[in-house]
């Protein structure tokens, strides 16, 4: 009984959280362009319509074209499982890791990347291409710094590292944290398609990576493979959050007012980090394709860094 | 006891097939289907035996015994554990391969001596068989000649091509280079403990001779493994040989290697040195890369399952290395999990490569081509393969929720558990390797998602494409059973976890398996190990269930589906033809770049006509070429020829005056010697 | 007795015919004899243990090999029928030459089997020097430039050497003056019996010359040099008879020394040193030359050398187990190299050409003989489960057994090399490669040839399995006898 | 009596340095004929002795078919040989003349340093002979290697066939009677053989120049 909560406020929260934080990204980058900007539930209002419109699909594309978009979002649905957003919901027996997690979000990409080849145009190869060696190249990094989380936690699953962040044993100013926690922001960036990596915002043939890919979709596939993006994005936002701003430990109620109250302040969490990535984005500008294998680099070092401090070079 | 004759009787069978295939030669259909069904009966007996002698705990079985004439040559077959779980790969291979070969050569009939394919082809498995049974090291040593000589007929089978022909020599003088220096090895230890059998007594043996036998084995061994630096034969003759058989190549001849390994290091020598285990995990480390980042740029579908065999076996080694380390460094349960962890992997490897394989012979077999950039489309025409090749992929990506992925979760929690406080040194490394399986893996996908999306998807290239010919039904259905065990396994991995940790035990003396709660068909018992948790099935039914959902919610909102076929945007040109999309080249353009220092790529730029911005036609060529025998081999190579024919020509001039001066001089020698001595 | 009257009679006989019909079939049917009395005599030594009368002597060693030359004369004469018809066919040589060929070949058959069949160590010697004496001119058959010159270093070469053995026959007498009286002189039971009492000093200095002698006829770096000269001009059943046979009866005599030299010694080290040294450096030379060779009787020649070095570096350890290998490695380079040749001879009908490079295709084109020679190049490279390697897994492990892992390590190392060389200069020319010129039309001209190639073929690769008891005790005997075991 | 075996021993190894000195075809020949003659004088003596001790008569027979052979037969059919041929050879040796004695020296030397220790053979008179004998072996060797003709070659193996028997005879008061006999047949058949060897060369080569013979290499 417990699991099917769990589950369901998992999903519930995430699916209706992760398109306002796409809204709030684009509305804080509108206001520093001293622009104003699409509303921020704006991303809401074009799902339901790419939802209710015909979709039209390429006459080239085989099956695999019309099944990703499924598996791209029920990746991200599950992925999304394996992140408690708050620790009062014990997921109990519910299993699953954070390496699992990775693996998780590897199948949607897999699929992604097929649908670009799928319908034999060029954007679609291309964007794959590209796409294919990012991931590749942040890969190392991303798993480098789970593992040394896990590692402190001496458990592999998230719940496990939150509890270990919340108790006090640890102080979060410890610079294996802060390593940690900028290499997981460079991924997170990297991982969602955000400038300096990719620009969500063109479609111009030579910036773009994410949009390449998903160019030929439209209607309700063009709606879930949106919606698969930004839990996605939502996913990593989360795993920062919670694991380097823990807020349970802060809470004294127990029960449905403490799961309510930390609900809250997790979502201010989101709102807020949302932000910080906006700015981010815009105090940046994009690179070169050739020079994301350094950003990769420097991730990767951070996360190593990280390891060491904690492992070789003792506490 | 019946095991005995379980596994008697599969032999038996096995030789069966050998002969029925020569004595039917002359009718090629005939011969081709009954040896392969021989060949099926008796993997199936096969299977029964391992299984058997696994879950039973009795020790060791002597199949046969004979004793031959001609002094220690005795020829005594003994399974336990460790065998038999390795005949248990064999077998469940052997299966659909000889499935698929009903159909597969029926393009010989009539053209090649099919007969004589099939007796090779038993012959082989009968080969390893002996290899995996073989209970002193000569009769090994002979068994494992044996499957060099036979492995290297089928690969020059198809002998009319050049590059088989050079591919079976390379092959063949490799190996048996290889098998020289696992040869001293072998006698080393004879010399010491004066017994040829595997279990005599290596405490004979002094410190420094076995850190000797140690580099002999692995040097011997990795060479048939094909491990960087010793690989560059595997990418020639996997693909050269006929797809069946680079499936039993790739999928189990190179795992005899990790057999002697375990047969020879892990159980005859013992580990003792930490550094061992440090030397195979960085060999498992380089293969691993380096193996998967060539199979990236390789544009030959054969060639880059056979770099992505160097990439798996790389990833075995580095589970061995781990599991040597924790040994020396006494952390059994580490150990036993990280044997476990590679055993469970190479066990995969063989599922799911043996798939692709086939796989990629059923291409080869409608479209007469191996070169991706003549392929794609490939789905609209052979929907059935291109599904099982799909499977055969996102299980070899370790994706959740096929094998692929349990068998890298296994590695990455053994290193995980590996990594304590204290032995900085251990520690980056263990850090190290996990930063290698993540590169390796996502590379893996990438190489992969390139083999399916562009051999598959797109439009057709050429006309080997557009003009693909039907596959029977029964290589579908060999590759089909294949990836469906992928499957299986994937998601309820308990039981056969179970299954081969009893061989690990037996190596180990410490069994893990009481630490994976897990069991068989139970969801709600995940797979657990030392508290970390994953359960594939549950994550299986979110995803099932969650595509429900949002079928159900987006019929809800958005009414019934409705679509409309329309060509893909092509920039408004009129028509996009497969010209226009990306080649698999292209496609490992980025890699290739990022990874420069390993290919050492050159380019060049053929512009016809006088006006550079509208050339009459454009041809650009992209050539990589492989450092290993830029700088390594072919360097030795022509050093040793230059100095033969040096030799050569200054020691037999011809002219008989210095002949008579050479025996001048031994007659001096000889009397200065035996007044001297 | 027959053994010694037989040959000598179809040598007159052959003197008198004109028809090369018959002239076949009588080389053929003596020969045949010859094999026949050869076995009878060979279970007389397996019951008694040695067959002798007055000056004819055979025990387990000598019957070893005599059968060996017995059989491959015999199959040499079934083979040369075909052989010769077609080079006569080809006009390489003409009809009216049948005749002396068949005398020749049956005087070298003759002084071979008198080599290995008498007591004395002198008339040994004579005969050996015979045998050279009598197949120069067989070397140098086809009467061109290179058979010529070929010929001219054989027989230089080996009377040179031989004259070195008759020096070391001198001072083995002189080491027994005294203690032998003067009716059984050089008589190598007496001596061997004797072998306590005899002079060490000059002992030695004996096997020294001896060794050098007959070690140029058994083709030992350095003073091999001869050998591949020879083999590759000599017409093919010649070159089998050679390199199987010929360099036999010479270790033969090596062998029958080392046994008294090493009684009398007590030791086998002064004999060892250098019967290794020799045996490692003829199989380093044969490595180094067969790497690059570019014709294929030449190197089935340096591959001669190489088994050669083997055997003395087998008979150079001289340990029970080294010295079975070494003689069982005899038999089974002799039948597995003569096969060699004379499927060569075939290829070389065929192509009519020596050079590795113009062949292709063999597989095809000569069915059986090229199926042969791939199986028997991979028997004579020392892969199992050939006989070859069945003997040199014996030799390898006596090394180790006596712990001298240095020395056992290089052998095994230079053997892999030669596998090696093998492989890349001779696998090419299986197998259909369209940039050299389109192989003749198939089929095999050589019924004959064919035939013995597949026995030989049947035979070797029995041979690495399964030895029948018989050849078991006889090498046994053998062993016992040269070790004094 | 043994003075005399000494002294004649002294003049073979004289006559093979001779032989070493030669420049012509002929004086090789020539030559020969003498050593064979003093091989011949010192069998017939140890025959004589033989002979007058222990009644024997084999040693005085092969000396006498020595002198028939070698001192006569043999030159003979080499100079008839040297006629028939065309030798253009103008300078027949690899090493000049100086060279080569001083080589011989040198093998003198180095016998009399390896056998001379062996013992049973170091007992005073034997030992010069032995040594004597074994260095005419060696520089017949010598010979052949410097010499460029094939007419050359065979003397120089004759030279060493004579220095065997000189070794045998001094050694041990010759071989056995059939043993000798079959040594005189080898060599006669040896030397036809490489007669008509030479006779083929010749034609083939067009010149007996050994030195010319190296086409088969490697």
């Amino acid at each position: 009984m417990a699991e099917l909560f769990y589950v369901l406020l998992q999903i519930g929260i995430f699916v209706l959280i992760s398109p306002l934080v796409s809204g709030v990204i684009k509305k804080v980058k509108a206001m520093t362009q001293k622009r104003k900007g699409a509303p921020v539930l704006q991303l809401y209002f074009d799902l339901t319509k790419l939802l209710k419109k015909q979709a039209v699909i390429s006459d080239k594309a085989s099956w695999i074209f019309k099944a990703s978009p499924y598996v791209v979002f029920s990746t991200a649905i599950a992925a999304s499982l394996l992140i408690p957003v708050t620790t009062f919901v014990v997921p109990g027996r519910f299993s699953g890791d954070i390496i699992m997690l990775v693996y998780l979000l590897a199948l949607g990409r897999f699929f992604m990347t097929l649908s670009g080849l799928d319908t034999g145009s060029t954007f679609g190869g291309m964007g794959s291409s590209r796409e294919v060696m990012i991931s590749s190249l942040m890969e190392p990094s991303i798993l480098v710094s789970v593992f040394t989380m896990g590692l402190i936690a001496k458990s592999t699953s998230v719940y496990d590292i939150m509890e270990m962040m919340q108790s006090g044993n640890v102080s979060l100013t410890h610079p294996v944290f802060i390593m940690i926690f900028l290499a997981l922001l460079i991924i997170t960036l990297a991982e969602t398609s955000r400038i300096p990596v990719d620009d969500p915002a063109t479609h111009l043939e030579l910036t773009m990576v994410h949009e390449a890919m998903i160019l030929e979709y439209s209607g309700r596939h063009l709606a879930l493979m949106e919606l698969g993006a930004s839990i996605k994005q939502l996913v990593f936002i989360t795993l920062i959050v919670n694991i380097f701003l823990p807020h349970d430990q802060l809470i004294t109620y127990t029960g449905a007012m403490g799961i309510i109250l930390s609900i809250a302040i997790y979502i201010l969490k989101v709102v807020g980090f949302s932000v910080l990535m906006a700015l981010a984005e815009v105090s940046t500008v994009k690179f070169r394709l050739f020079s994301v294998p350094n950003l990769a680099a420097l991730s990767f070092m951070l996360s190593f860094l990280g390891f060491l401090q904690y492992f070789v070079f003792g506490r | 006891m019946t095991i005995k004759y379980l596994f008697q009787i599969s032999i038996g069978l096995y030789v069966i097939a050998g002969f029925s295939a020569v004595i039917l030669s002359k009718w090629h259909k005939i011969s081709n289907t009954a040896s392969n069904i021989l060949c099926m009966a008796a993997s199936v007996f096969g299977i029964a035996a391992s299984i058997d002698q696994l879950i039973s705990a009795q020790g060791p079985v002597i199949l046969w015994k004979i004793n031959s004439s001609i002094p220690l040559m005795n020829f005594t077959m003994t399974v336990d554990n460790v065998s038999s779980f390795f005949i248990l790969m064999l077998s469940i291979l052997v299966f659909p391969v000889s499935l698929y070969s009903i159909g597969y050569l029926s393009h010989y009939y009539g053209k090649r001596n099919v007969g004589l394919f099939n007796t090779l082809y038993s012959v082989f498995i009968l080969s390893m068989i002996l290899v995996f049974t073989a209970s002193n090291t000569i009769f090994f040593f002979i068994a494992w000649e044996i499957m060099s000589v036979v492995s290297y007929f089928l690969v020059v089978f198809e002998s009319e091509v050049e590059e088989n022909r050079r591919a079976g020599t390379l092959y063949i003088i490799m190996t048996h280079l290889g098998a020289a220096l696992m040869l001293i090895g072998f006698m080393i230890m004879y010399s010491f403990t004066n017994s040829f059998a595997l279990n005599s007594d290596s405490a004979l043996i002094p410190e420094f001779y076995r850190n000797i036998i140690f580099l002999l084995l692995v040097i011997g061994f990795g060479t048939k493994a094909g491990v960087v630096p010793l690989h560059i034969w595997l990418p020639y003759a996997h693909p050269a040989a006929p797809s069946n058989v680079s499936a039993l190549m790739s999928g189990i001849m190179i795992k005899t290697a990790v057999y002697g390994i375990l047969r020879f290091i892990m159980i005859y020598l013992g580990v003792q040195n930490t550094w061992w285990g440090i030397l195979i995990l960085v060999i498992g480390i380089s293969s691993a890369l380096i193996g998967v980042v060539y199979a990236f740029v390789e544009n030959n579908i054969k060639k880059l399952l056979a770099f992505s065999s160097i990439e798996n076996i790389g990833i075995i080694f580095i589970g061995l290395g781990i599991c040597f380390i924790a040994i020396s460094t006494k952390n059994e349960t580490v150990a036993a999990l990280a044997l476990l962890a590679s055993l469970f992997h190479a066990f995969n490897h063989t599922i799911f490569k043996g798939s692709l394989f086939l796989g990629a012979g059923s291409i080869h077999f409608s479209t007469h081509t191996k070169d991706m950039d003549q392929l794609g489309g490939l789905i609209k025409k052979i929907p059935i393969a291109a599904l099982f090749i799909l499977g055969g992929s996102l299980s070899i990506s370790a994706l959740v929720p096929f094998n692929g992925f349990i068998g890298e979760w296994l590695i990455l929690q053994s290193i995980f558990a590996g990594i304590q406080p204290g032995n900085a040194g251990i520690n980056i490394l263990f850090i190290l390797t996990v930063t290698a399986l993540a590169l390796a893996g996502a590379l893996a996908a990438g190489t992969f998602i390139k083999f399916f999306g562009i051999t598959f998807l797109g439009l057709p290239r050429s006309s080997h494409a557009s003009e693909a010919q039907p596959i029977p039904m029964v290589m579908n259905a060999a590759s089909g059973m294949l990836v469906l065990l992928c499957l299986v396994i994937g998601i309820f991995p308990a039981p056969f976890i179970q299954l081969i940790s009893h061989a690990a035990f037996e190596i180990t003396g410490v069994s893990v398996a009481v630490n994976f709660k897990g069991s068989f068909l139970l969801t709600a018992f995940p797979l657990s190990v030392s508290g970390n948790v994953i359960s594939p099935f549950s994550s299986l039914i979110i995803f099932l269930l969650s595509i429900l959902a949002v079928l159900l919610i987006i019929r809800f909102i958005g009414g019934k589906y409705a679509e409309k076929k329309y060509g893909t945007w092509d920039c408004g040109f009129e028509g996009l033809n497969s010209r226009m999309q990306y080649t698999a080249t292209g496609f490992s353009k980025p890699v290739k770049i990022v990874f420069r220092m390993l290919f050492r790529p050159s380019r060049d730029l053929k512009i016809t006509g006088d006006d550079t911005y509208h050339p009459e036609s454009m041809e650009y060529i992209m050539t990589t070429e492989s450092i290993f025998e830029k700088y390594i081999y072919d360097p030795v190579l022509k050093f040793t020829e230059r100095s033969s024919g040096v030799i050569r020509r200054k020691l037999q001039t011809g002219s008989i005056h210095l002949y008579l001066i050479y025996m001048f001089a031994a007659i001096l020698a000889a009397m200065l010697y035996n007044r001297l001595f | 007795m027959l053994l010694w009257i037989l040959p000598l009679m179809a040598v007159m006989l052959f003197g008198a015919i004109k028809n090369n019909k018959i002239l076949h079939g009588l080389s053929v049917f003596t020969s045949a004899i010859l094999v026949v009395s050869g076995l009878i005599i060979t279970l007389k030594v397996i019951a008694e243990g040695s067959y002798e009368f007055n000056l004819f002597y055979v025990d387990s060693i000598s019957i070893i090999i005599l059968d060996i030359v017995l059989i491959i004369g015999f199959l040499a004469c079934v083979y040369s029928v075909g052989y010769l018809e077609e080079e006569i066919k080809h006009e390489k040589i003409l009809p009216g030459r049948l005749r002396l060929y068949y005398i020749l070949l049956h005087t070298f058959l003759f002084t071979m089997i008198l080599a290995l069949s008498v007591k004395n160590m002198g008339i040994m010697w004579i005969a050996i020097e015979a045998t050279t004496l009598a197949s120069t001119f067989l070397v140098g058959f086809y009467n061109d430039k290179p058979a010529i010159e070929a010929a001219w270093k054989y027989i230089i070469i080996c009377s040179v050497g031989i004259a070195i053995a008759f020096l070391g026959i001198i001072f083995l007498h002189l080491s027994s003056a005294g203690t032998i009286d003067s009716t059984q002189i050089l008589d190598w039971t007496v001596l061997y019996g004797k072998a306590g009492s005899l002079k060490s000093p000059i002992l030695r200095l004996a096997f020294i010359f001896i060794f050098i002698g007959f070690g140029t006829k058994a083709g030992l770096a350095p003073m091999h040099t001869w050998l591949p000269d020879a083999h590759s001009q000599a017409p093919s059943p010649i070159s089998a008879m050679l390199s199987g046979v010929l360099l036999n009866s010479a270790m033969y005599a090596i062998i029958r020394t080392l046994a008294i030299v090493n009684k009398n010694l007590g030791t086998s080290e002064f004999t060892g040193n250098i019967m290794i040294a020799a045996g490692l450096l003829s199989i380093a030379f044969a490595a180094v030359f067969i790497i690059t060779q570019k014709d294929y009787k030449t190197l089935l020649a340096y591959s001669s050398i190489e088994h050669m070095g083997i055997i003395a570096f087998g008979l150079g350890l001289f340990t029970p187990l080294s010295v079975f290998g070494a003689l069982f490695h005899m038999i089974n380079h002799s039948l597995t190299k003569s096969m060699l040749f004379l499927s060569a001879g075939n290829i070389l009908q065929k192509y009519g050409t020596r050079e590795i490079a113009k062949i292709n295709d063999l597989l095809k084109t000569l069915p059986v003989t090229g199926g042969a020679f791939l199986l028997g190049l991979f028997a004579i490279a020392g892969t199992p489960p050939f006989g070859v390697f069945a003997s040199e897994i014996n030799v390898i492990i006596s090394v180790f057994e006596k712990g001298q892992i240095i020395i056992g390590m290089i052998f095994i190392l230079l053997l892999a090399i030669i596998f090696a060389g093998i492989g890349v200069t001779l696998f090419s020319i299986f197998y259909k490669n369209s940039s050299v010129e389109t192989p003749p039309p198939r089929g095999e001209g050589n019924i004959y040839g064919s035939a013995v190639i597949l026995l030989l073929v049947g035979v070797i690769s029995i041979t690495g399995l399964y030895m029948p008891v018989s050849i078991f005790t006889l090498l046994n005997n053998a062993r016992n006898i040269i070790i004094g075991g | 009596m043994e003075n005399y075996l000494n002294l004649l021993s002294h003049l073979m190894l004289l006559s093979s340095f001779v032989l070493m000195a030669n420049k012509r075809i002929r004086s090789y020949i020539k030559t020969f004929r003498m050593q064979s003659a003093l091989i011949g004088t010192t069998a017939a003596l140890i025959g004589f002795e033989s002979f007058s001790s222990s009644g024997r008569m084999d040693v005085l027979v092969v000396s006498t078919v020595i002198i028939a052979l070698k001192v006569i037969y043999i030159p003979n059919l080499l100079g008839s040989t040297l006629e028939n041929i065309d030798l253009k050879v103008e300078k027949d040796f690899f090493l000049n003349i100086p060279i080569l004695v001083l080589i011989s020296c040198g093998i003198v030397v180095f016998s009399y340093f390896s056998i001379s220790a062996v013992e049973g053979i170091n007992t005073g008179i034997m030992n010069v002979q032995i040594v004597n004998s074994i260095s005419m072996i060696l520089m017949g060797i010598l010979f052949m290697i410097s010499r460029k003709n094939a007419i050359g070659q065979i003397v120089g193996f004759l030279v060493i066939e004579n220095g065997l028997f000189v070794t045998a005879m001094f050694s041990t008061e010759g071989m056995p009677f059939i043993i000798d006999m079959g040594i005189f047949i080898d060599i006669i058949t040896a030397v036809l053989i490489m007669g008509v060897m030479v006779f083929k060369i010749n034609e083939k080569f067009e010149s007996a120049d050994t030195n010319k013979l190296k086409n088969l290499r490697g």
